[in-house]
C-alpha cells in the first residue's frame, strides 16, 4: 500500500483561532503546517511545543501532540520530552518575551547542550497577548504600554547571541513569505542538533500593519555568495544595522545533541558492567 | 548494654565521617542495626564536623538523645556541636591528649561524671604509622576495642573501600585499626563500661542513606528521566541517578536551575516517560508554577522536596519540618496533588515506589517531603524487606482502538481520563495550562472550570483510599495520642515506647499519605483517643494547623507540640509532652 | 429605576469597552455611582468582549445579578456571555437589525418576556455618519435618550477624551451620539419601561480601576521603586506606575522575568528606598523563594497578586479567591509575612498605602491579594475619602548616634530591630537569607534559630493589633453571619442587606487583614453569632479552611459556601446560602 | 581636618570565613578590600552583593553593606539597590554557577541594562558550596559528583558572551595575582556602567591544587598591544583556546546606564507638566 501523501491540511485542527485578522503568525502556521506535510512526519510524531504569549498559541493550531505550556519554558518541556522519546520530531515555539526574556537561560543553555529540536521564535518585538508592553527586541525609543516615554533600553539581537553561544543552526525568515519559511523550517528540522529560526512575525495590534512593509524594504534573502558554514560570515550578517538577513545564517554539523549525549553514556554505562534489574543494584549498599 | 549511641567529633580533615561509616558498615554486616547521623559546619573541608552512630539488635528508631561514648579529635569543634551532643551520665570520653585545651576547659560538665581517657590518636598516627591521616582510623580500632565492636567486620568494610583500586591504602589503614586496638590493650586491659553487647541476626544488612534510598525506589519504580540542580541536602538523589540511571535506558540532565529541571521532567513525562525532579525548600519555591501545568494538564510527575530549615537559605545543613504548607497549597489556584512523607530510611524507598504509583494512576503530581534529617542520615536495612510492597506500574495508556474521537480529559467517575503519548495514532490532542472541554480545547467558561474542577478533585478520595497508609504504635486502646509526620516517627515512636515501660497508655499515629488526608484511616487510628498531641519540628505549626484545616475528626482537646528544627526532636521532648498530657488527662477536670 | 445595570456585547472592534467608559464616566460627572465590568474573551482583537455597567444614585456593591437593560451588536458574540450575562424579567434588549440571526434564535428564552428592539446602529454609522467606526457612540446616543441618561455628560468625556488631540475625532463621535439620540426621538417617542431616574449629588466623582488604585495608593504612600514584569491582570499596575512614578523621582524596571522583578525590589528596599513588586499567581509563585529572602532579613516589601483563575495559566481574564493558600503558606519555612485583602477599588488604594505602612513599620513582606474583579473593574469614587486615612510613614532609621557596636536584628519586645541603610556611617552589618545572630552574622545554631523565630512572630500580633480592620455589615446582634474576604464583599454585603430587608437576621463580617489572623477583632465581630457561613470563589474553599487552621474563636457550625472562580460570586447565591441556613437554625433540632 | 587614610584593614569584618585553606577566593576578597581602600570608599557608602556558594560568602567578609542573598539573583539585587541610591557603590560577586548557571538570565538583561556596578564572578568551574557538582564552565569531560561518566556539555564562554551582549567594561583576573585583580576592580569600579571581571579562583578542594598551575601556564597578561576598545580585537581574545587571557579584555564608554535612563526619564517626566503631590494626579480620574 502506497503510505497516503500528507498535505498542510492534515495538520489543521479544530481549536478556534483567537489571532487577530492579520497577525503575522498565521504566516508560520502554514509555514510550519506545509513543512510538517513536506516531511511526511506523521502527525502522532510531532510534538509541538510552545511556551505563553498569542505566539505561543500556535501549539494548539497544528494536529500533533501540542504543548501550550507556561511562559519561558517551551524549552526546557521540548528537551526533557526529546530526551524521553529521541525518535519523534519536536519542534519548540514561542515569542519574543517567551525565548529572550523570560526564557533566556533556557535559550542559552538548551544551545549549549544542542538539544535536538526546531526552535521558532514569532518575534514581534512586543508583548501581544498582554497587550503591548516592551520586549527585549523592541527597538530603542518605541513606546509601549510600559515605555511611555519611549524603551529606554538597547534591544537584544538573538541571532549573534545564538550565534556566540555555539548553536549550530541559525535561521531567519518572515512570515510574509510562507514559503521560504517552510524551507528553513525543513532544513531546520532535518539537522540534527538545536535549529534555532527567528522569524519576523509583525504584531499588527501592537507594532502595526507597516511592520510587515519594514521587513519587505530592508529584508535581504542570503543567496549563495552566503556561506553558512563560516562563523565570521554569520557574524557579519548577524551584525546588519539596516538590512534584515533572511535565510540560513548559520548552520555546522556534527555537534553530538542532547539525546545523542545521554545514548553515549547509557552505552558507556553497559559497557562498565551490565546491571539488568534495580536488585542488582543492591550490592553497593552491601 | 545493647543499644549505644557513641559519638565522633573532630575536623574536616580528621575523617570522622569515613570512621563513623566504617562502624555503621561493621555493624550490618554482622546484622545488627545501625543510625547514623552526620553533621557539618558551615566550612566545605577544614571545619568542625561529627558522627553520631547509634547500633542496637533492637530496631533503632532515632539518634538517641545522650551519647554513651564520645571520641573528640578537638575540644574547640566538639564545643560546637553542643547543641547536638549531650552525654549521657557517666559517659565515656576518649579525647585525643594533643588537644591542647586545658582539662578545666573541656566543654562537659564535671556533674556528669563522664570517664574521661587521653589517647595519643595523632601521634600514633603520625609516628607509629607514618601518615597522619590514619588518625581516624586508629581511633577506630581504640573504639572497636573499647566497645567490643566487630572489628572484624570494619576491615572486611575497608577493604571494600580501597582494596581493589588502592591496596596499600587498604593495608595502611587496618595496620592503624590495628594499632588502635594494641594501644587499647596494653593502656587499658579493663576497658571501659560502655560495652556493646548486642548480637546481631546474622544476616548482613544493607547500608543506606535516605537520600539514595529515595532515588533508588524511583529507580525500581522506572524511573526513566531525572532532571535535578544541586542543592543542599538534596543533591545525592542527583548524584545517585548521574551515576545509575544511565545503567537503566534513562538519562540524567542536570539543568540550568531548577525551573528547568521540573519542566524537562514534565516534558519527559507528556511524551511518555516517568519522570522525577529533586531539590529543597528554595529550589522547591521555584518549581511551584510549572507544578500547577503538570496538575491541571493531568501529567504525571514526581518531586522530591528533601526540607531543611527556612525560611529562605535558613541553615541548608540541618532539618525541619517548614515546607508542609509550599507542598499543600503553594502552588496559585486550587491544584489538585499528591503529599506523601517518609519516616526513615526504608521508607523513603517506598514512598519513591508509591509516588510513581499514584502519579502513573491517577495522572497528578506527587510531592515526596523527606528532610535533610532523613535525607542524609544512614540507617541498615534488611535487603528483604525492601522489595517486599510490589506497587510498580508502568505508564497507563489510552486502548489504541479507543481513540476515534479522541477525548484527552473525558469526563469520568474516577476522574481519570485515558491518556495517549506521541507515537499512538489518532491520540493527538492539545495540553496546556489553560482550562480546557473534555477534548483539551481551552475555554474560559467558568461552568467548564467548575466541572473540571471537580474531575480533577474526583481521584483525591480514591487516592486517600488506596494509599492512605497509617502507622500507629502503641496501645491500640489508648485515650492519648502522638500525632507526627515524616522524621519526626523516630522520636516519637522510641517516646511511646518508653512512657508505655512507664506505665502511660499512648499510641503515636504517623499517616503516610499527608495529602488528601486519609480520613477514613485516621478516624480508625483515633479510635478511642479523648486528646491528641501533633508533634512536629515546625516554628509555624504547619501539620496542626493543616490537620485542623482538612481533617474533621481531631479529638476536641488537641495540642501542638511545635519548635523550629535544627536540633532534631529528641526522645525525651516527646515523652515529657506525652507526661504532660497524660497527667492532665488524668487529672481532676474542673466542673 | 433608581438602580440600572446595562450591558453592552459585541466584537473587539465594536467599541463596547470605549461606550461603557463614556457611560461610566458620565454618571461619575453628574455624582452618580458607577461600577463596570469588562469582559473578553481570549482573542486580543475581534473577538468578543462586553460591558456592564450599574448606575445607582446609592452605594453600588456588586456587579448586579440582572441585567435591566441589554445592547447587542451580534447574537454570537453575545451567545458567548451567557455564563455571565442573565437578563432580569422584563428587560429591554436592543440589537442591531443587521444582525443576521433569526429572531428564533436569538439566545434569550422568550419566557423572560424581553422587550426586543431592532436598531440599525450599523446602517447609521456607515451610512449617516459616513463613520462604521462610530456605530458604539451611536448606540451610546440610543441607550442614553432611552435609559435618561445624562447626555451632556457623555459629551463632556468624548470631549476630554479626543478634545484636545483630535477635535474632528470629538465632533464626528457627538454626532453620532446625536444620530443615536434623535433616531430614540423618531421612532421610540414613548421610550421604554427601563429609566434611570436616579439624581447624583452633585459633586463630581472619580472614576478608577483597582489596579489604578492600588498603584496609585503605592505612589501616594511613597513607592521609588517598583519592578514588574507584564500578567494579566496586574499589568495596568505596571502601566500606570511607568507613567507617573518617574514624576515623584521613582523608577520602574520591567524586568525580564518575576524573579528579577521581586529581587530588584528587595534590592532598592535594602538600600533604603520603598520597594513594590506585583504580578499575578503564576508570576507570584515565581517569586515566593525570594519572599524568603525578604521575610528572614526583614526587609520591608509589597508584593501584589492580582489573583486570576488556577490552577496555571487557567483562565488568565477572570477572577477566583484560590491563592490565599500560596499567600500564607507558598514560601518554604515558617515565614513572616502579611496579607491585606482589598475588597473594593477604594479599598485598594487603601490597602496599598496600609500594606507601606506595615512594610516599613515592622520590616517585613506585605502581600496584597487583590484580583481580576477587583482589579479591571472601574468604580466611581469619592475623592475626599481618598485621603481621609493619614497613614503614610517613611523609612523607619536607628538612629546615627546609636551605631556604636550595631545589632541589626536586636532582640526587642516588639520584634521590630534598628534598622540602617547605606551612607549610615557605622551601619554596616551583613544581610543574609542564612539565619543569623543579632549582628547578622551566620550561624547554623539550633538555638539561635527557635530564638530568631520567636523574635520574627512577636510582630504578628502587634500588627493584628494595629491594623486588623475588620468590616461588619447587618445585624450586630445577628446570629448568623457570612464571612468573606476581598472581592466577595460586594456580593455579600448586598445579599446581606437584602436578607434583612426580607426580615432574616444576619451579618456580614469581612477582614481586611488576612494574616495575621486579627483574632480579637473578629471575636467581637463574632460576639453571638452561632452559625457562619464562609463564602469564596475558591474550589478548595481555601478561606474557610485557613480559618479552621488559624482561628480559634469560629462558631462550632461553621459552613462552607465555595465554588471555583471565573464566573462572579452573585448575591442570590449568597441570598440563597443564607437563607437557606437561616432556615436550617430556625428549624426545631432533632434531639 | 585631613581625611583618614582608608586600608585594606578597614574593609575586613568580624565574620568567621569558613573557606578551605588554600581557596582561590582568598584572593579575591584581598583584591577587594585593596581596591576599596584604593578608591577610598567609605565603608557605609559600599553595597557588597552576592548569590549563594562558597564565593558569595565574600559579601560577608568585607566591612560595607553586605547582601548575601540567594542563588542567582545578585545581579537584578545589586541593580535595584543602584537603582535606589545611584550614590552609592555597587559590587556583585558570586560563583560560576550562580552568575553563568541559574542566573544567566539576570546576566544576559543586566548587561543589557549596563547596570552600574562590578560584578566579580569567581570562576572556579564547579559547584563547591554543594560539594562538586559540574558548572557550565567546567571543562568537557571532566569527572564531577554529577559527570560520573565525564561533562558531556561544552562549557559555555562568559568573556564571549558578555562582550556579545554589549557589555562595556569586560576584563579576566586571577586570584593568585592580587594585585592585579585589585587593578582590574578599581578600574572596574570607576567604569560608569556594567563592569564584569570573571576571575580564575580555583577551588582545591574539589578542583585540586593545580588549577592555580594551569592558570600560571596558560595566563597570558594583556599588554599594550591589545586594543580594548576595539570589539575585534576584544573578540579574538575571548575565542583563545590554549591561552588564557588576563586583563581589560574590552572597554567602551558613554552607553547609558540603568541609573543614568532612570534620572532621565525623571527629568522627561518633570518637562511633562510638574506633578508636587500624588492629589494633584486625581485629575486623571476625573
Ligand atoms: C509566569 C508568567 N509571567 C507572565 C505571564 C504573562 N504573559 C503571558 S504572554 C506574555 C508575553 C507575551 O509576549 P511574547 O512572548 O513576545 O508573545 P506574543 O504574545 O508577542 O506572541 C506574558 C508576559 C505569564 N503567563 N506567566
Ligand atoms: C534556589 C537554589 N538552588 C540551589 C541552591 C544550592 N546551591 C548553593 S550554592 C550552589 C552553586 C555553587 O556554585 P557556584 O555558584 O559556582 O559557587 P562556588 O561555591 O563554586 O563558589 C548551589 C547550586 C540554592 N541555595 N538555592
Ligand atoms: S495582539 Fe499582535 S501578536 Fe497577538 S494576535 Fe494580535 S496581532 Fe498577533
Ligand atoms: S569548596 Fe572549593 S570553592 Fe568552596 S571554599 Fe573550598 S576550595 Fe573554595
Ligand atoms: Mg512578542
Ligand atoms: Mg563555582
Amino acid at each position: 500500500m502506497e503510505p497516503v501523501k500528507l498535505t498542510a491540511k492534515d495538520y489543521k485542527t479544530s481549536v478556534p483561532i483567537v489571532w487577530c485578522p492579520g497577525c503575522g503568525d498565521f504566516g508560520v502556521l502554514n509555514a510550519m503546517q506545509q513543512a510538517a506535510a513536506e516531511l511526511a512526519i506523521p502527525p502522532e510524531n510531532l510534538m509541538v511545543v510552545s511556551g505563553i504569549g498569542c505566539s505561543s498559541r500556535i501549539a494548539g493550531y497544528i494536529n500533533a501532540f501540542g504543548f501550550n505550556t507556561i511562559h519561558g519554558r517551551a524549552l526546557p518541556i521540548a528537551s526533557g520530552a526529546k530526551l524521553a522519546r529521541p525518535e519523534m520530531t519536536v519542534w519548540a515555539a514561542g515569542g519574543d518575551g517567551d525565548g529572550y526574556s523570560i526564557g533566556t537561560n533556557h535559550f542559552v543553555h538548551t544551545i549549549r547542550r544542542n538539544a535536538d529540536i526546531t526552535y521558532i521564535v514569532m518575534d514581534n518585538n512586543i508583548y501581544g497577548l498582554t497587550k503591548g508592553q516592551v520586549s527585549p527586541t523592541t527597538p530603542h525609543g518605541d513606546y509601549t504600554k510600559s515605555t511611555p516615554m519611549g524603551n529606554p533600553d538597547r534591544p537584544l539581537n538573538p541571532l549573534a547571541l545564538a550565534l556566540e553561544l555555539g548553536a549550530t543552526y541559525i535561521a531567519q525568515g518572515f512570515s510574509g513569505n510562507v514559503k521560504h519559511l517552510r524551507d528553513l523550517i525543513v532544513k531546520g528540522t532535518q539537522h540534527k542538533g538545536f535549529a534555532f529560526i527567528n522569524v519576523k512575525s509583525p504584531c499588527v495590534t501592537f507594532r502595526g500593519r507597516q511592520e510587515f512593509n519594514v521587513v519587505r524594504e530592508h529584508g535581504v534573502y542570503l543567496d549563495e555568495s552566503h556561506d553558512p558554514s563560516s562563523w565570521e560570515k554569520a557574524h557579519e550578517v548577524t551584525q546588519w544595522k539596516e538590512k534584515i538577513p533572511l535565510g540560513v545564517i548559520y548552520h555546522v554539523h556534527g555537534v553530538p545533541t542532547l539525546d545523542e549525549i545521554a545514548r553515549d553514556l547509557q552505552h558507556k554505562a553497559e559497557e562498565q558492567g551490565h546491571v539488568e534489574t534495580s536488585k542488582d543494584l543492591l550490592k553497593i549498599f552491601g | 548494654m545493647r543499644d549505644v549511641t557513641l559519638a565522633i567529633a573532630g575536623s574536616g580533615g580528621d575523617g570522622v565521617i569515613t570512621a563513623g561509616d566504617f562502624i555503621v558498615q561493621a555493624a550490618a554486616r554482622k546484622g545488627l542495626n545501625a543510625f547514623m547521623l552526620k553533621s557539618y559546619g558551615p566550612q566545605i573541608r577544614g571545619g568542625e564536623s561529627s558522627a553520631r552512630i547509634r547500633i542496637s539488635d533492637r530496631p533503632i528508631y532515632s539518634q538517641g538523645d545522650f551519647v554513651d561514648f564520645l571520641v573528640v579529635f578537638s575540644w574547640k569543634d566538639f564545643a560546637r556541636f553542643s547543641d547536638e551532643i549531650k552525654l549521657r551520665k557517666g559517659a565515656v570520653v576518649l579525647y585525643d591528649e594533643a588537644d591542647s585545651t586545658p582539662p578545666e576547659e573541656f566543654p562537659i560538665a564535671a556533674e556528669l561524671g563522664a570517664e574521661l581517657i587521653a589517647v595519643p590518636f595523632k601521634k600514633m598516627a603520625a609516628e607509629e604509622i607514618k601518615v597522619p591521616l590514619t588518625k581516624n582510623m586508629v581511633a577506630l580500632g581504640v573504639i572497636a576495642a573499647l566497645l567490643h565492636l566487630p572489628l572484624d567486620g570494619i576491615k572486611d568494610a575497608v577493604m571494600k573501600k580501597f582494596g581493589k583500586r588502592k591496596p596499600e591504602a587498604a593495608q595502611v589503614n587496618i595496620e592503624a585499626i590495628d594499632l588502635g586496638k594494641s594501644w587499647v590493650e596494653k593502656n587499658l586491659p579493663d576497658g571501659t563500661q560502655v560495652v556493646l553487647e548486642a548480637e546481631g541476626a546474622g544476616e548482613p544488612k544493607l547500608v543506606m542513606t535516605g537520600d539514595d534510598a529515595v532515588a533508588y525506589g524511583a529507580l525500581h519504580a522506572g524511573v526513566k528521566v531525572f532532571a535535578g540542580y544541586p542543592i543542599t541536602p538534596a543533591s545525592p538523589i542527583l548524584e545517585f541517578l548521574s551515576k545509575w540511571l544511565p545503567h537503566f535506558g534513562g538519562a540524567v540532565v542536570q539543568t540550568e536551575d531548577e525551573i528547568a529541571a521540573i519542566t524537562y521532567a514534565i516534558g519527559a513525562s507528556w511524551a511518555g516517560k516517568q519522570a522525577m525532579t529533586a531539590s529543597s525548600g528554595p529550589g522547591v519555591a521555584l518549581k511551584l508554577e510549572a507544578l500547577g501545568l503538570a496538575a491541571i494538564a493531568e501529567i504525571p510527575l514526581v518531586v522530591v522536596n528533601v526540607q531543611r530549615v527556612g525560611p529562605s537559605t535558613g541553615i541548608p545543613s540541618k532539618s525541619e519540618q517548614a515546607d508542609l504548607f509550599q507542598a499543600v497549597g503553594g502552588t496559585p489556584g486550587d491544584v489538585p496533588r499528591v503529599v506523601l512523607a517518609p519516616s526513615d530510611v526504608e521508607d523513603n524507598f517506598q514512598v519513591a515506589i508509591e509516588a510513581f504509583y499514584i502519579a502513573e494512576k491517577y495522572q497528578i503530581p506527587v510531592i515526596i517531603l523527606s528532610d535533610q534529617f532523613l535525607g542524609e542520615r544512614s540507617e541498615t536495612i534488611d535487603p528483604d524487606v525492601l522489595f517486599a510492597r510490589k506497587r510498580v506500574i508502568a505508564r497507563q495508556l489510552a486502548k489504541p482502538s479507543n481513540l476515534k474521537e479522541y477525548k484527552r480529559y473525558k469526563l469520568t467517575d474516577t476522574g481519570v481520563s485515558p491518556m495517549t503519548v506521541p507515537g499512538m495514532k489518532g491520540g493527538q490532542y492539545i495540553t496546556s495550562g489553560l482550562e480546557h472541554y473534555e477534548d483539551g480545547r481551552p475555554t474560559s467558561s467558568g461552568t467548564m472550570h467548575q466541572i473540571m474542577s471537580e474531575k480533577r478533585a474526583r481521584k483525591l478520595p480514591l487516592i486517600a483510599e488506596e494509599s492512605g497508609f497509617v502507622r500507629v504504635y502503641g496501645d491500640e486502646d489508648a485515650e492519648l495520642a502522638v500525632l507526627a509526620w515524616g522524621s519526626s516517627k523516630g522520636a516519637v515512636r522510641e517516646a511511646v515506647e518508653r512512657a508505655r515501660a512507664e506505665g502511660i497508655k499512648v499510641k503515636a499515629i504517623v499517616p503516610q499519605l499527608i495529602y488528601p488526608v486519609p480520613e477514613k484511616k485516621l478516624d480508625a487510628a483515633l479510635k478511642g483517643v479523648k486528646r491528641a498531641v501533633v508533634v512536629e519540628l515546625s516554628f509555624g505549626a504547619q501539620f496542626y494547623r493543616f490537620l485542623r484545616a482538612y481533617y474533621d475528626g481531631l479529638p476536641k482537646e488537641t495540642y501542638s507540640h511545635a519548635r523550629s528544627g535544627a536540633n532534631p526532636l529528641l526522645v525525651s521532648e516527646v515523652l515529657e509532652a506525652i507526661k504532660e498530657h497524660a497527667g492532665a488527662m488524668n487529672a481532676p477536670q474542673e466542673a
